[in-house]
């Protein structure tokens, strides 16, 4: 091909090589070292002062916040292990609503996990043992996707299933002021 | 030549009409091939007595034979394609009476890369529910209602009859009357995601005898582990994640995201045709399911290996 | 103790014959009450055994109702759905909160009504986890100086009225496979009857018969499974033939299905003295999805009639076979004797959550008369011979496909908010909704403890763009007296008096009062959060006629209030918040006891 | 200036001295600006035809691949994704970046040779879709080197390529690839129809047209009326996708069978604009090898207009397992069978062509007697799977795979390859060399066969389409393993024509403008022909102008101006004079525009709007018009 090819083509590669991670597909799920740090707390007051850098997320999350296939697994498990009972699309029922921005334990994905190994005293239900660790981190990031927390390209528009919330692309993201998370 | 998956087989009634028919269109598409072939032929190296070129100064001449010869050709391609149509249209209303009267209502539901069989009938007290598997009694017309739970999926026993395919949101059916016994295998024929490769389903055809006796054990739930290791291998399955997916009629589990494990150790195959069952293909899946189905649903669960040994014990019991 | 309730009964004939020409339409020979006397206390959320939720209290009538004004409050200090009614037995006001289960006895004989004690049950809060439509409690019952009541994680506990000490407290049901008790309990004959709820988690449905002195179960009746579990035996002999068979529990369910089949009892139970019989109606079928639980699904959606003592059954009528849009059958039974074709017969009256008003002669469950009392577009009819609802096949919910305006909606065309029955007029007042739903099914997968469903809801107001009606049905004729309508639904109970009134509550907290006769509104006050508790009205110690309620949002319709639940989804709250965006801005939550009498 | 002064091609100026007046307005600028900016419609024809034969040769890439994992059974050299993956490119490229576009880039360079007229019409729209076409064919590519390529096949059944279960971004390249290819191949449909009907050379009616114009004008007729079709699915699939609506969501009250009726109402369509422009080579071909034109050529005429109009009424036997009522089939079922009857008409019109004439056996005479043993195995099998109940027991399985490589590699890449030997003298003005091509054609033929013929039976065995592995023990080891053999020699193959094709660039023999003595105009101009194609436009008496006596020229077309003639539609009467395009940077910009227009509406549907705007400034910079000085119109003589 002749040069300006060559030279485009380049050019766009550079362009769109923040795409690649996105669709990566381990349906494995590598073990990552750090399992969900065991009494991660809401965000919390740090008596003396916050330790040195701020709140070190999880080095899991990097592979499950925007990671599509991990959202859309953690869709259907969503649906399948019976959380739409109580959360229903998002808007709650017997559990809280998931598509505002109100997070009595915490909206980061860390905390999210936690929620969903641990329980909640409040009536949610302790999935210790009774769900891989790669599905709690599809499930908790597919949560966070709800509330438009994700990069919209990494999420699917909508289910085949009935609903009615908005389209998850279009889903307006609701900000989450790190240390300012809601509580009742 | 396998007997197992086969257009060859011919053992459903729509299975052997299908061969007829295609030995019917083989024939006539053959001699027509041939008549092409002659003809090209001798078009290429007869010895030439007149030629009408360029060279020979007449190239725009169009002899009459010629002519006459394109009006025959013409006819006798409309009728070799008539007696196509009409053998196929007629073969189709055949396969479609086998559909009058079935005696067997069947429901396949198709999932993300597995099958999912429910005999329903009159009393639903005696339907049954089993998973990559379908039993036949031979010379009994079943009709079999087809339904996705997920994205298109296409039922295929080469053996007995054609596919239909599964679409969500429509419901399709497929009639089957198997004429002979035998062990087949059936496979999805319509691409359904990663691992449409491995979504087949162990179809056996056996005399009625045999068939009520299948169904009637298939009926009983689950019986509760006596040895001690299936014991510790039930309390794993009831208490961790494999209550939280699959079905066992007859005990806690209750789920219908994974196949039906209620009889699964009378089954061919294990996760839908991927593995033949024994006792080393068993320890194999449950160990690392992703490694033999990369993709599938069933995560790879880190078992220990006393938990292994147990829970493979226990899976051993459901007969 | 029989002797008394004759006696009883008579001079009851007596007063209401004497009351009856002052109020009655014109010649009709109305439906007479079979209730006790009424001693001017309010001891069980009925007020008495048949139902009718009748005071013959006629201090407050509708020409000095205007001046009715607030005696005393008092807050529960609680924010959820407050369903339960206060009971008043002599001097003393007791009242039953949703979680966590207070029981609160107030000093009526004080000015100000001050707290006497307090009973705290203490339930573990995860039961908050499996209780389907807010964490509500239906009220208490009282008997031999004792309270009889529920707590969420499946305990009765019965308290002593003086001393607030428990007596002792029978476990029944497991919160770890989705089992709450919400219902308020019936004393009869010496038992506390009780049963369980969790419908919408895969619970197997049972009812239950406790020793009223050790709390020792007596007997237990389940709602699905083989003859022996539903204590079906010689006895039973139901009146229609699609009832009869052997194990119609086991048979009329795929296999396996009927352990996680729903069918339990969380609404009223009515008790017949003379008959020595209880009546009671049975859950929704589990899951919702109609597929996946294909046949007739037996004893769900329907009425029991058993002896009290040994808890067999006697009669039982299906009026919902193969529910279809989680019609519960669990609405109240108000026992009654009624002309039928010019003979007294003893019948109950049954406003179902199908939309049919039922009404059934009480000895052998024989279907009298079955007319829809608000809009439905999901059935045709009831078949006279056969006693079978006929559906609308095209309204049948499918998996993979949404099926639109299901009218009446999940809910019904009412919910467990039972109606009252005036012995004056012979009407009975039925505060209910007029909602419809699009409805689509999905595959249920049953997880112990988790909500075994497998329906996506979505819920609207129903023709005429109202949410709420109030109707006055004559059971006699069969048909409605008057009726109006209601902006919101209406999920409060109505109380009856003799003074010709009607009490209720509206869900953005109007609690008001409405003549007997035309059913115009001749009072109303606003209280300070949704009404859906059951008014009721008592003689306080000065002698006076008092009204009681209880002001507090919640349950399934105010779920979005209570659980402060998102309005973008329409599907929360199983499809309710879709119907009720606009009431978090119409009333907050909130927990607090009006009580009005009229000025001294 | 008056009308006598204008300098015109006429008597008065001929020769050598006319033909670099004319070389001085017809040309372009050199560098990359003028490169991009061309309008010659035979620097256009190679661009596409070069990167054509690349996305081939990326595609085969691809197919080896798949054979090598298929070649044994149970085998996981190629992971189940990545398979996926790599079989959906290997179709989608084929059929979306290979087979249209290659068929375009031909009659794009040819037709206006062989009408005898200068340029194409709309010339600027010519060069637009060729950058448009460019940009889908890297938007695909680049995606799918970045792992973010389309792995749902190269039909995107919907709801696997849906919103819930087509994850990420895949699906939307797909459906926006699709996007790019058919606005570019609307764009040259309408150019090549235009210029065919009317810029022909004056005297060639109709009935005189060659009949690789009549195909290439039923091509592009059913491209303009099927591919608008794949565009409202891929809209509706995209907008599924990104703004959530509910077109294909079954329980919504969508439908998937939807995407299949909009897809195959062009899928089928598509696969015959791939064989039409084949029948014309063919037809070329045979004529100019067997020294005669085709045998009954108003038959051959209306056979390909039968064909056009018959591709519309039979997309339903794609769909004969979807559980559609039967008797609906069976009236399929006879569509499908009628179409044989134009292709048989076809074949023996050819082979009376052969037998009339003397046919001499060249390179491009071996390929169409290739096709025509290769392509009618691949018909009669088609003729089988019209059939309901052969085809519910054959769809979707190799049987098929066999069915469409034997009408599509042996009915048009066949066709094809004998088309470039035919006329890369003309392109290049050398010949390719004789025993290179010959040995590569024998290596091709045989090992076509040898690779396909075995997936009838694979088929038969059961094996279904886009299986990334099979169990041993089902009699599928042979005949996948001599696929994957004979895969590799037909690749072998392939590299033989490519380096007959670049060493023949500088050593073919000098071939001058008619090395084959060929009855058509386009051997009457110069090989390599000049930019303005034929100094004086010439005039036709007969359908093979070059065989019927010396060509007659007309005069008075501009020179200093680029200027062609219209001719009537039917009748090919001189009609109008008509200025050609400048060549013009805009086309370039505006495909750039669209471009970006389109790739950022994958992630958000408001750049659908904002992409307007620059899109909208270099379209009405490109329509900009010219400024001509007036000259009064003088009548030709």
């Amino acid at each position: 091909m002749s040069s300006p090819c060559r030279a485009s083509l380049a050019l766009a590669a550079v362009a769109l090589l923040g795409g690649c991670d996105r669709e990566e597909r381990d349906s494995r799920g590598q073990p990552v070292t750090e399992t969900v740090p065991a009494g991660a707390t809401a965000d919390t007051i740090y008596p003396g002062g916050p330790s040195g850098s701020t709140v070190t997320l999880s080095p899991k999350a990097a592979a499950y916040e925007n990671n599509a296939y991990h959202i859309a697994q953690g869709q259907q498990l969503y649906g399948q292990m019976n959380c739409v009972g109580c959360h229903a699309h998002g808007g709650g029922g017997m559990g809280p609503a998931l598509i505002d921005d109100e997070w009595r334990y915490g909206g980061r994905i860390e905390q999210i996990a936690t929620t969903i190994v641990e329980g909640r005293p409040n009536g949610m239900p302790s999935f210790r043992g009774k769900l891989t660790d790669t599905q709690i981190w599809e499930l908790a990031a597919y949560v966070r996707a709800m509330s438009g927390q994700v990069r919209k390209d990494a999420v699917g528009a909508r289910t085949d299933e009935p609903s009615n919330t908005p389209p998850l692309t279009q889903t307006r993201r609701e900000p989450i002021v790190p240390g300012e998370d809601a509580t009742p | 030549m396998n007997t197992v998956q086969s257009v060859f087989g011919g053992q459903g009634a729509e299975g052997a009409q299908f061969l007829s028919l295609m030995t019917l269109f083989t024939v006539v598409t053959t001699i027509i091939y041939l008549l092409v072939l002659a003809y090209l032929a001798l078009a290429l190296w007869r010895r030439r007595r007149t030629e009408h070129t360029v060279e020979s100064g007449d190239h725009a001449a169009e002899p009459p034979p010629q002519r006459t010869a394109l009006i025959g050709w013409v006819a006798l391609v409309n009728t070799g394609l008539i007696v196509l149509t009409v053998a196929s249209f007629l073969t189709d209303r055949a396969m479609a009476r086998t559909a009058s009267s079935p005696a067997l209502e069947i429901e396949i539901i198709g999932h993300q890369w597995w099958w999912d069989v429910k005999y329903t009938g009159a009393d639903p007290s005696q339907s049954l529910e089993t998973a990559n598997e379908l039993h036949l009694p031979v010379g009994v017309p079943a009709h079999i209602t087809l339904k996705s739970a997920d994205v298109i999926h296409s039922f295929w026993v080469p053996n007995l009859a054609g596919k239909q395919d599964l679409i969500p949101g429509r419901q399709t059916d497929i009639s089957i009357k198997p004429t002979r016994t035998g062990l087949f295998r059936s496979q999805c024929a319509e691409f359904c995601g990663v691992q449409h490769t491995h979504m087949a389903l162990d179809v056996t055809v056996e005399n009625r005898a045999d068939f009520l006796r299948w169904y009637r054990a298939g009926l009983q739930p689950a019986k509760a582990p006596t040895a001690p290791l299936a014991k510790a291998g039930y309390a794993y399955v009831m208490t961790r994640q494999c209550a939280m997916c699959h079905n066992i009629t007859g005990t806690e589990a209750g789920s219908h995201f994974g196949p039906d494990l209620t009889h699964l150790a009378s089954r061919r195959s294990i996760a839908a045709g991927t593995l033949p069952m024994n006792r080393g293909n068993l320890y194999g899946w449950v160990a690392d399911p992703q490694a033999n189905k990369p993709g599938s649903k069933m995560p790879t669960l880190g078992l220990e290996p006393n938990e292994l040994h147990a829970v493979v014990a226990y899976l051993e019991t459901l007969k | 103790m029989a002797g008394a309730v004759r006696w009883r009964l008579a001079a009851l004939f007596i007063c209401t014959l004497l009351a009856t020409p002052a109020f009655a339409q014109t010649g009709a020979v109305t439906a007479r009450s079979v209730a006790q006397a009424d001693n001017g206390n309010w001891e069980m959320p009925g007020k008495n055994v048949a139902a009718t939720r009748f005071s013959a209290m006629r201090e407050i009538t509708p020409a000095n109702v205007r001046n009715l004004r607030v005696a005393f409050t008092a807050s529960t200090g609680i924010n959820r759905g407050h369903e339960a009614p206060p009971l008043v037995i002599g001097g003393t006001m007791y009242l039953v909160t949703p979680f966590p289960n207070k029981l609160i006895a107030l000093d009526l004989t004080k000015p100000g009504a001050p707290t006497k004690w307090v009973f705290n049950p203490k339930p573990p809060t995860a039961a908050q986890g499996v209780a389907c439509c807010d964490v509500v409690n239906r009220g208490a019952v009282y008997a031999n100086g004792r309270l009889f009541f529920n707590t969420l994680d499946g305990r009765t506990v019965a308290v002593d009225a003086r001393s607030g000490k428990l007596a002792w407290q029978t476990k029944l049901g497991d919160i770890q496979r989705g089992e709450t008790m919400t219902m308020a309990p019936t004393v009869a004959n010496g038992k506390v009857i009780v049963g369980n709820s969790g419908g919408e988690m895969g619970v197997r449905g049972w009812i239950a018969a406790l020793d009223t002195g050790s709390g020792r179960v007596v007997w237990k009746a389940f709602n699905t499974g083989p003859d022996k579990d539903v204590l079906i035996g010689p006895r039973f002999r139901p009146f229609y033939a699609m009832d009869r068979g052997k194990d119609l529990g086991v048979k009329t369910w795929p296999p396996g299905a009927w352990k996680i089949g729903g069918g339990s009892v969380w609404g009223w139970v009515s008790y017949d003295p003379q008959l020595r019989l209880i009546y009671y109606g049975t859950g929704n079928p589990g899951p919702w999805n109609p597929e996946q639980r294909p046949g007739d699904n037996k004893w769900t959606t329907g009425v029991f009639a058993r002896d009290v003592d040994t808890g067999q059954a006697v009669w039982f009528y299906q009026s919902t076979p193969h529910d279809l849009y989680d019609h519960d059958d669990i609405n109240e039974i108000i026992l009654v004797d009624m002309p039928v074709a010019k003979r007294m017969r003893p019948v109950l009256l049954r406003p179902a959550r199908n939309g049919f008003f039922y009404v059934h002669d009480r000895r052998t469950g024989q279907l009298l008369s079955a007319k829809p009392y608000s809009y439905m577009n999901v059935a045709k009819g009831i078949d006279p011979h056969t006693g079978r609802l006929i559906p609308v096949p095209e309204k049948e919910p499918k998996v993979g496909r949404v099926v639109r305006n299901i009218c009446p909606a999940a809910p019904g065309a009412k919910d467990w908010n039972p109606a009252a029955f005036s012995p004056i007029t012979g009407v009975v007042y039925i505060p209910h909704i007029n909602l419809c739903m699009d409805m689509g099914a999905l595959e249920a997968n049953y997880i112990a403890g988790t909500p075994y469903v497998g329906a996506d809801v979505k819920m609207y107001a129903g023709p005429g763009g109202n949410r709420g009606v109030f109707t006055a049905w004559d059971p006699v004729h069969a048909r409605k007296v008057w009726e109006f309508k209601e902006d919101l639904p209406l999920w409060s109970p109505a109380l009856a008096t003799a003074g010709g009134l009607v009490f209720y509550g509206t869900m953005d907290g109007w609690f008001k009062a409405i003549d007997q006769r035309n059913g115009k509104l001749v009072w109303q006050f606003k209280t300070g959060s949704g009404i859906i508790g059951q008014p009721i009205s008592y003689r306080g110690p000065d002698g006076h006629q008092y009204v009681a309620v209880m002001s507090g949002v919640g349950g399934w319709a105010g779920a979005i209030v209570a659980g402060k639940l998102d309005p973008r989804d329409g599907t929360a709250a199983l499809g309710f918040v879709n119907a009720m965006k606009d009431l978090p801005a119409r009333t907050d939550a909130g927990g607090m006891l009006y009580v009005f009498t009229l000025p001294r | 200036m008056s009308a006598a002064e204008l300098a015109r091609d006429g008597p008065t100026l001929h020769g050598p001295e006319l033909a670099a007046r004319l070389e001085r307005s017809w040309s372009r600028d050199p560098g990359l600006l003028g490169w991009l900016a061309t309008v010659d419609h035979k620097e256009i024809g190679r661009r596409y035809l070069v990167t054509a034969f690349v996305f081939l040769a990326l595609a085969g890439v691809l197919a080896l691949a798949m054979r090598v994992q298929l070649a044994r059974p149970d085998q996981n050299i190629i992971g189940a994704a990545r398979y996926n993956e790599i079989f959906t490119m290997h179709g989608t490229t084929m059929m979306f970046l290979f087979a249209v576009p290659v068929m375009d880039a031909v009659a794009i360079y040819l037709i206006p040779l062989m009408l005898g007229t200068r340029a194409t019409s709309f010339a600027r729209l010519n060069a637009f879709s060729y950058y448009v076409y460019l940009a889908g064919g890297m938007l695909l590519w680049i995606a799918f080197v970045l792992n973010v390529g389309p792995d749902v096949g190269w039909f995107a059944y919907v709801p696997l390529s849906g919103p819930e279960y087509g994850v990420g971004k895949r699906a939307d390249i797909w459906a926006q690839m699709v996007t790019f290819t058919e606005v570019a191949a609307l764009s040259v449909a309408v150019v090549l129809t235009a210029t065919i009907l009317k810029q022909r050379a004056p005297g060639m009616s109709l009935d005189r047209m060659p009949l690789f114009a009549w195909a290439i004008l039923v091509t592009s007729l059913m491209v303009i009326f099927s591919m608008p079709s794949v565009a409202l699915a891929s809209g509706m699939l995209l907008s599924d996708r990104l703004v959530g609506t509910q077109f294909y969501n079954p329980t919504e009250n969508g439908d998937a069978l939807l995407w299949q009726h909009l897809f195959w109402f062009f899928g089928h369509p598509e696969v015959y604009i791939i064989f039409l422009p084949a029948v014309g080579f063919v037809s070329e071909i045979t004529a100019t090898f067997c020294r005669r034109p085709v045998f009954a050529y108003p038959v051959m005429v209306m056979a390909v207009v039968a064909i056009g109009l018959l591709a519309f009424g039979l997309w339903v036997h794609h769909m004969f397992a979807t559980g559609l009522p039967r008797v609906g089939y069976s009236f399929y079922t006879a569509a499908s069978m009628a179409v044989a009857i134009p292709t048989g008409i076809q074949i023996f019109c050819w082979i009376t062509t052969m037998w009339l004439g003397r046919p001499r056996f060249d390179v491009p005479f071996l390929y169409v007697v290739a096709f025509i043993v290769t392509f009618v195995i691949g018909g009669l099998t088609g003729v089988m799977v019209a059939s309901v109940p052969l085809d519910l027991q054959l769809h979707d399985s190799y049987f098929i795979v066999a069915h469409f490589h034997y009408v599509l590699i042996g009915g048009a890449v066949f066709p094809l390859l004998g088309a470039i030997t035919y006329w890369y003298p003309k392109v290049t003005g050398r010949l390719m060399s004789e025993r290179l091509g010959k040995l590569s054609f024998w290596l091709l033929f045989g090992s076509f066969q040898l690779t396909f013929f075995p997936m009838h039976l694979s088929g038969m065995l059961g094996m279904p389409r886009r299986v990334y592995t099979y169990p041993a023990g089902l009699g599928l080891e042979l005949p996948n393993f001599l696929s994957s053999i004979g895969a590799f020699i037909v690749a072998l193959a392939f590299v033989l024509f490519i380096a007959n094709v670049f060493l023949s660039l500088r050593r073919g023999a000098i071939a001058g403008p008619n090395p084959w003595k060929a009855g058509g105009l386009e051997w009457a101009t110069s090989s390599p022909p000049p930019p303005y194609n034929f100094a004086h436009v010439p005039s036709v008496g007969s359908a093979t102008p070059l065989w019927d006596g010396p060509l007659k020229w007309m005069s008075g077309l501009r020179v200093d101006e680029k200027e062609m003639l219209l001719t009537t539609v039917v009748s090919a009467r001189p009609d109008l004079r008509e200025p050609v395009p400048e060549p013009s940077i805009w086309p370039f910009i505006s495909a750039l525009a669209l471009t970006v227009m389109f790739v950022s509406s994958i992630f958000s549907p408001w750049a659908v709007l904002f992409g307007l705007v620059p899109l909208g400034v270099a379209l009405i910079a490109w329509f900009w018009p010219k400024q001509l000085e007036p000259t009064a119109e003088p009548v030709i003589e």
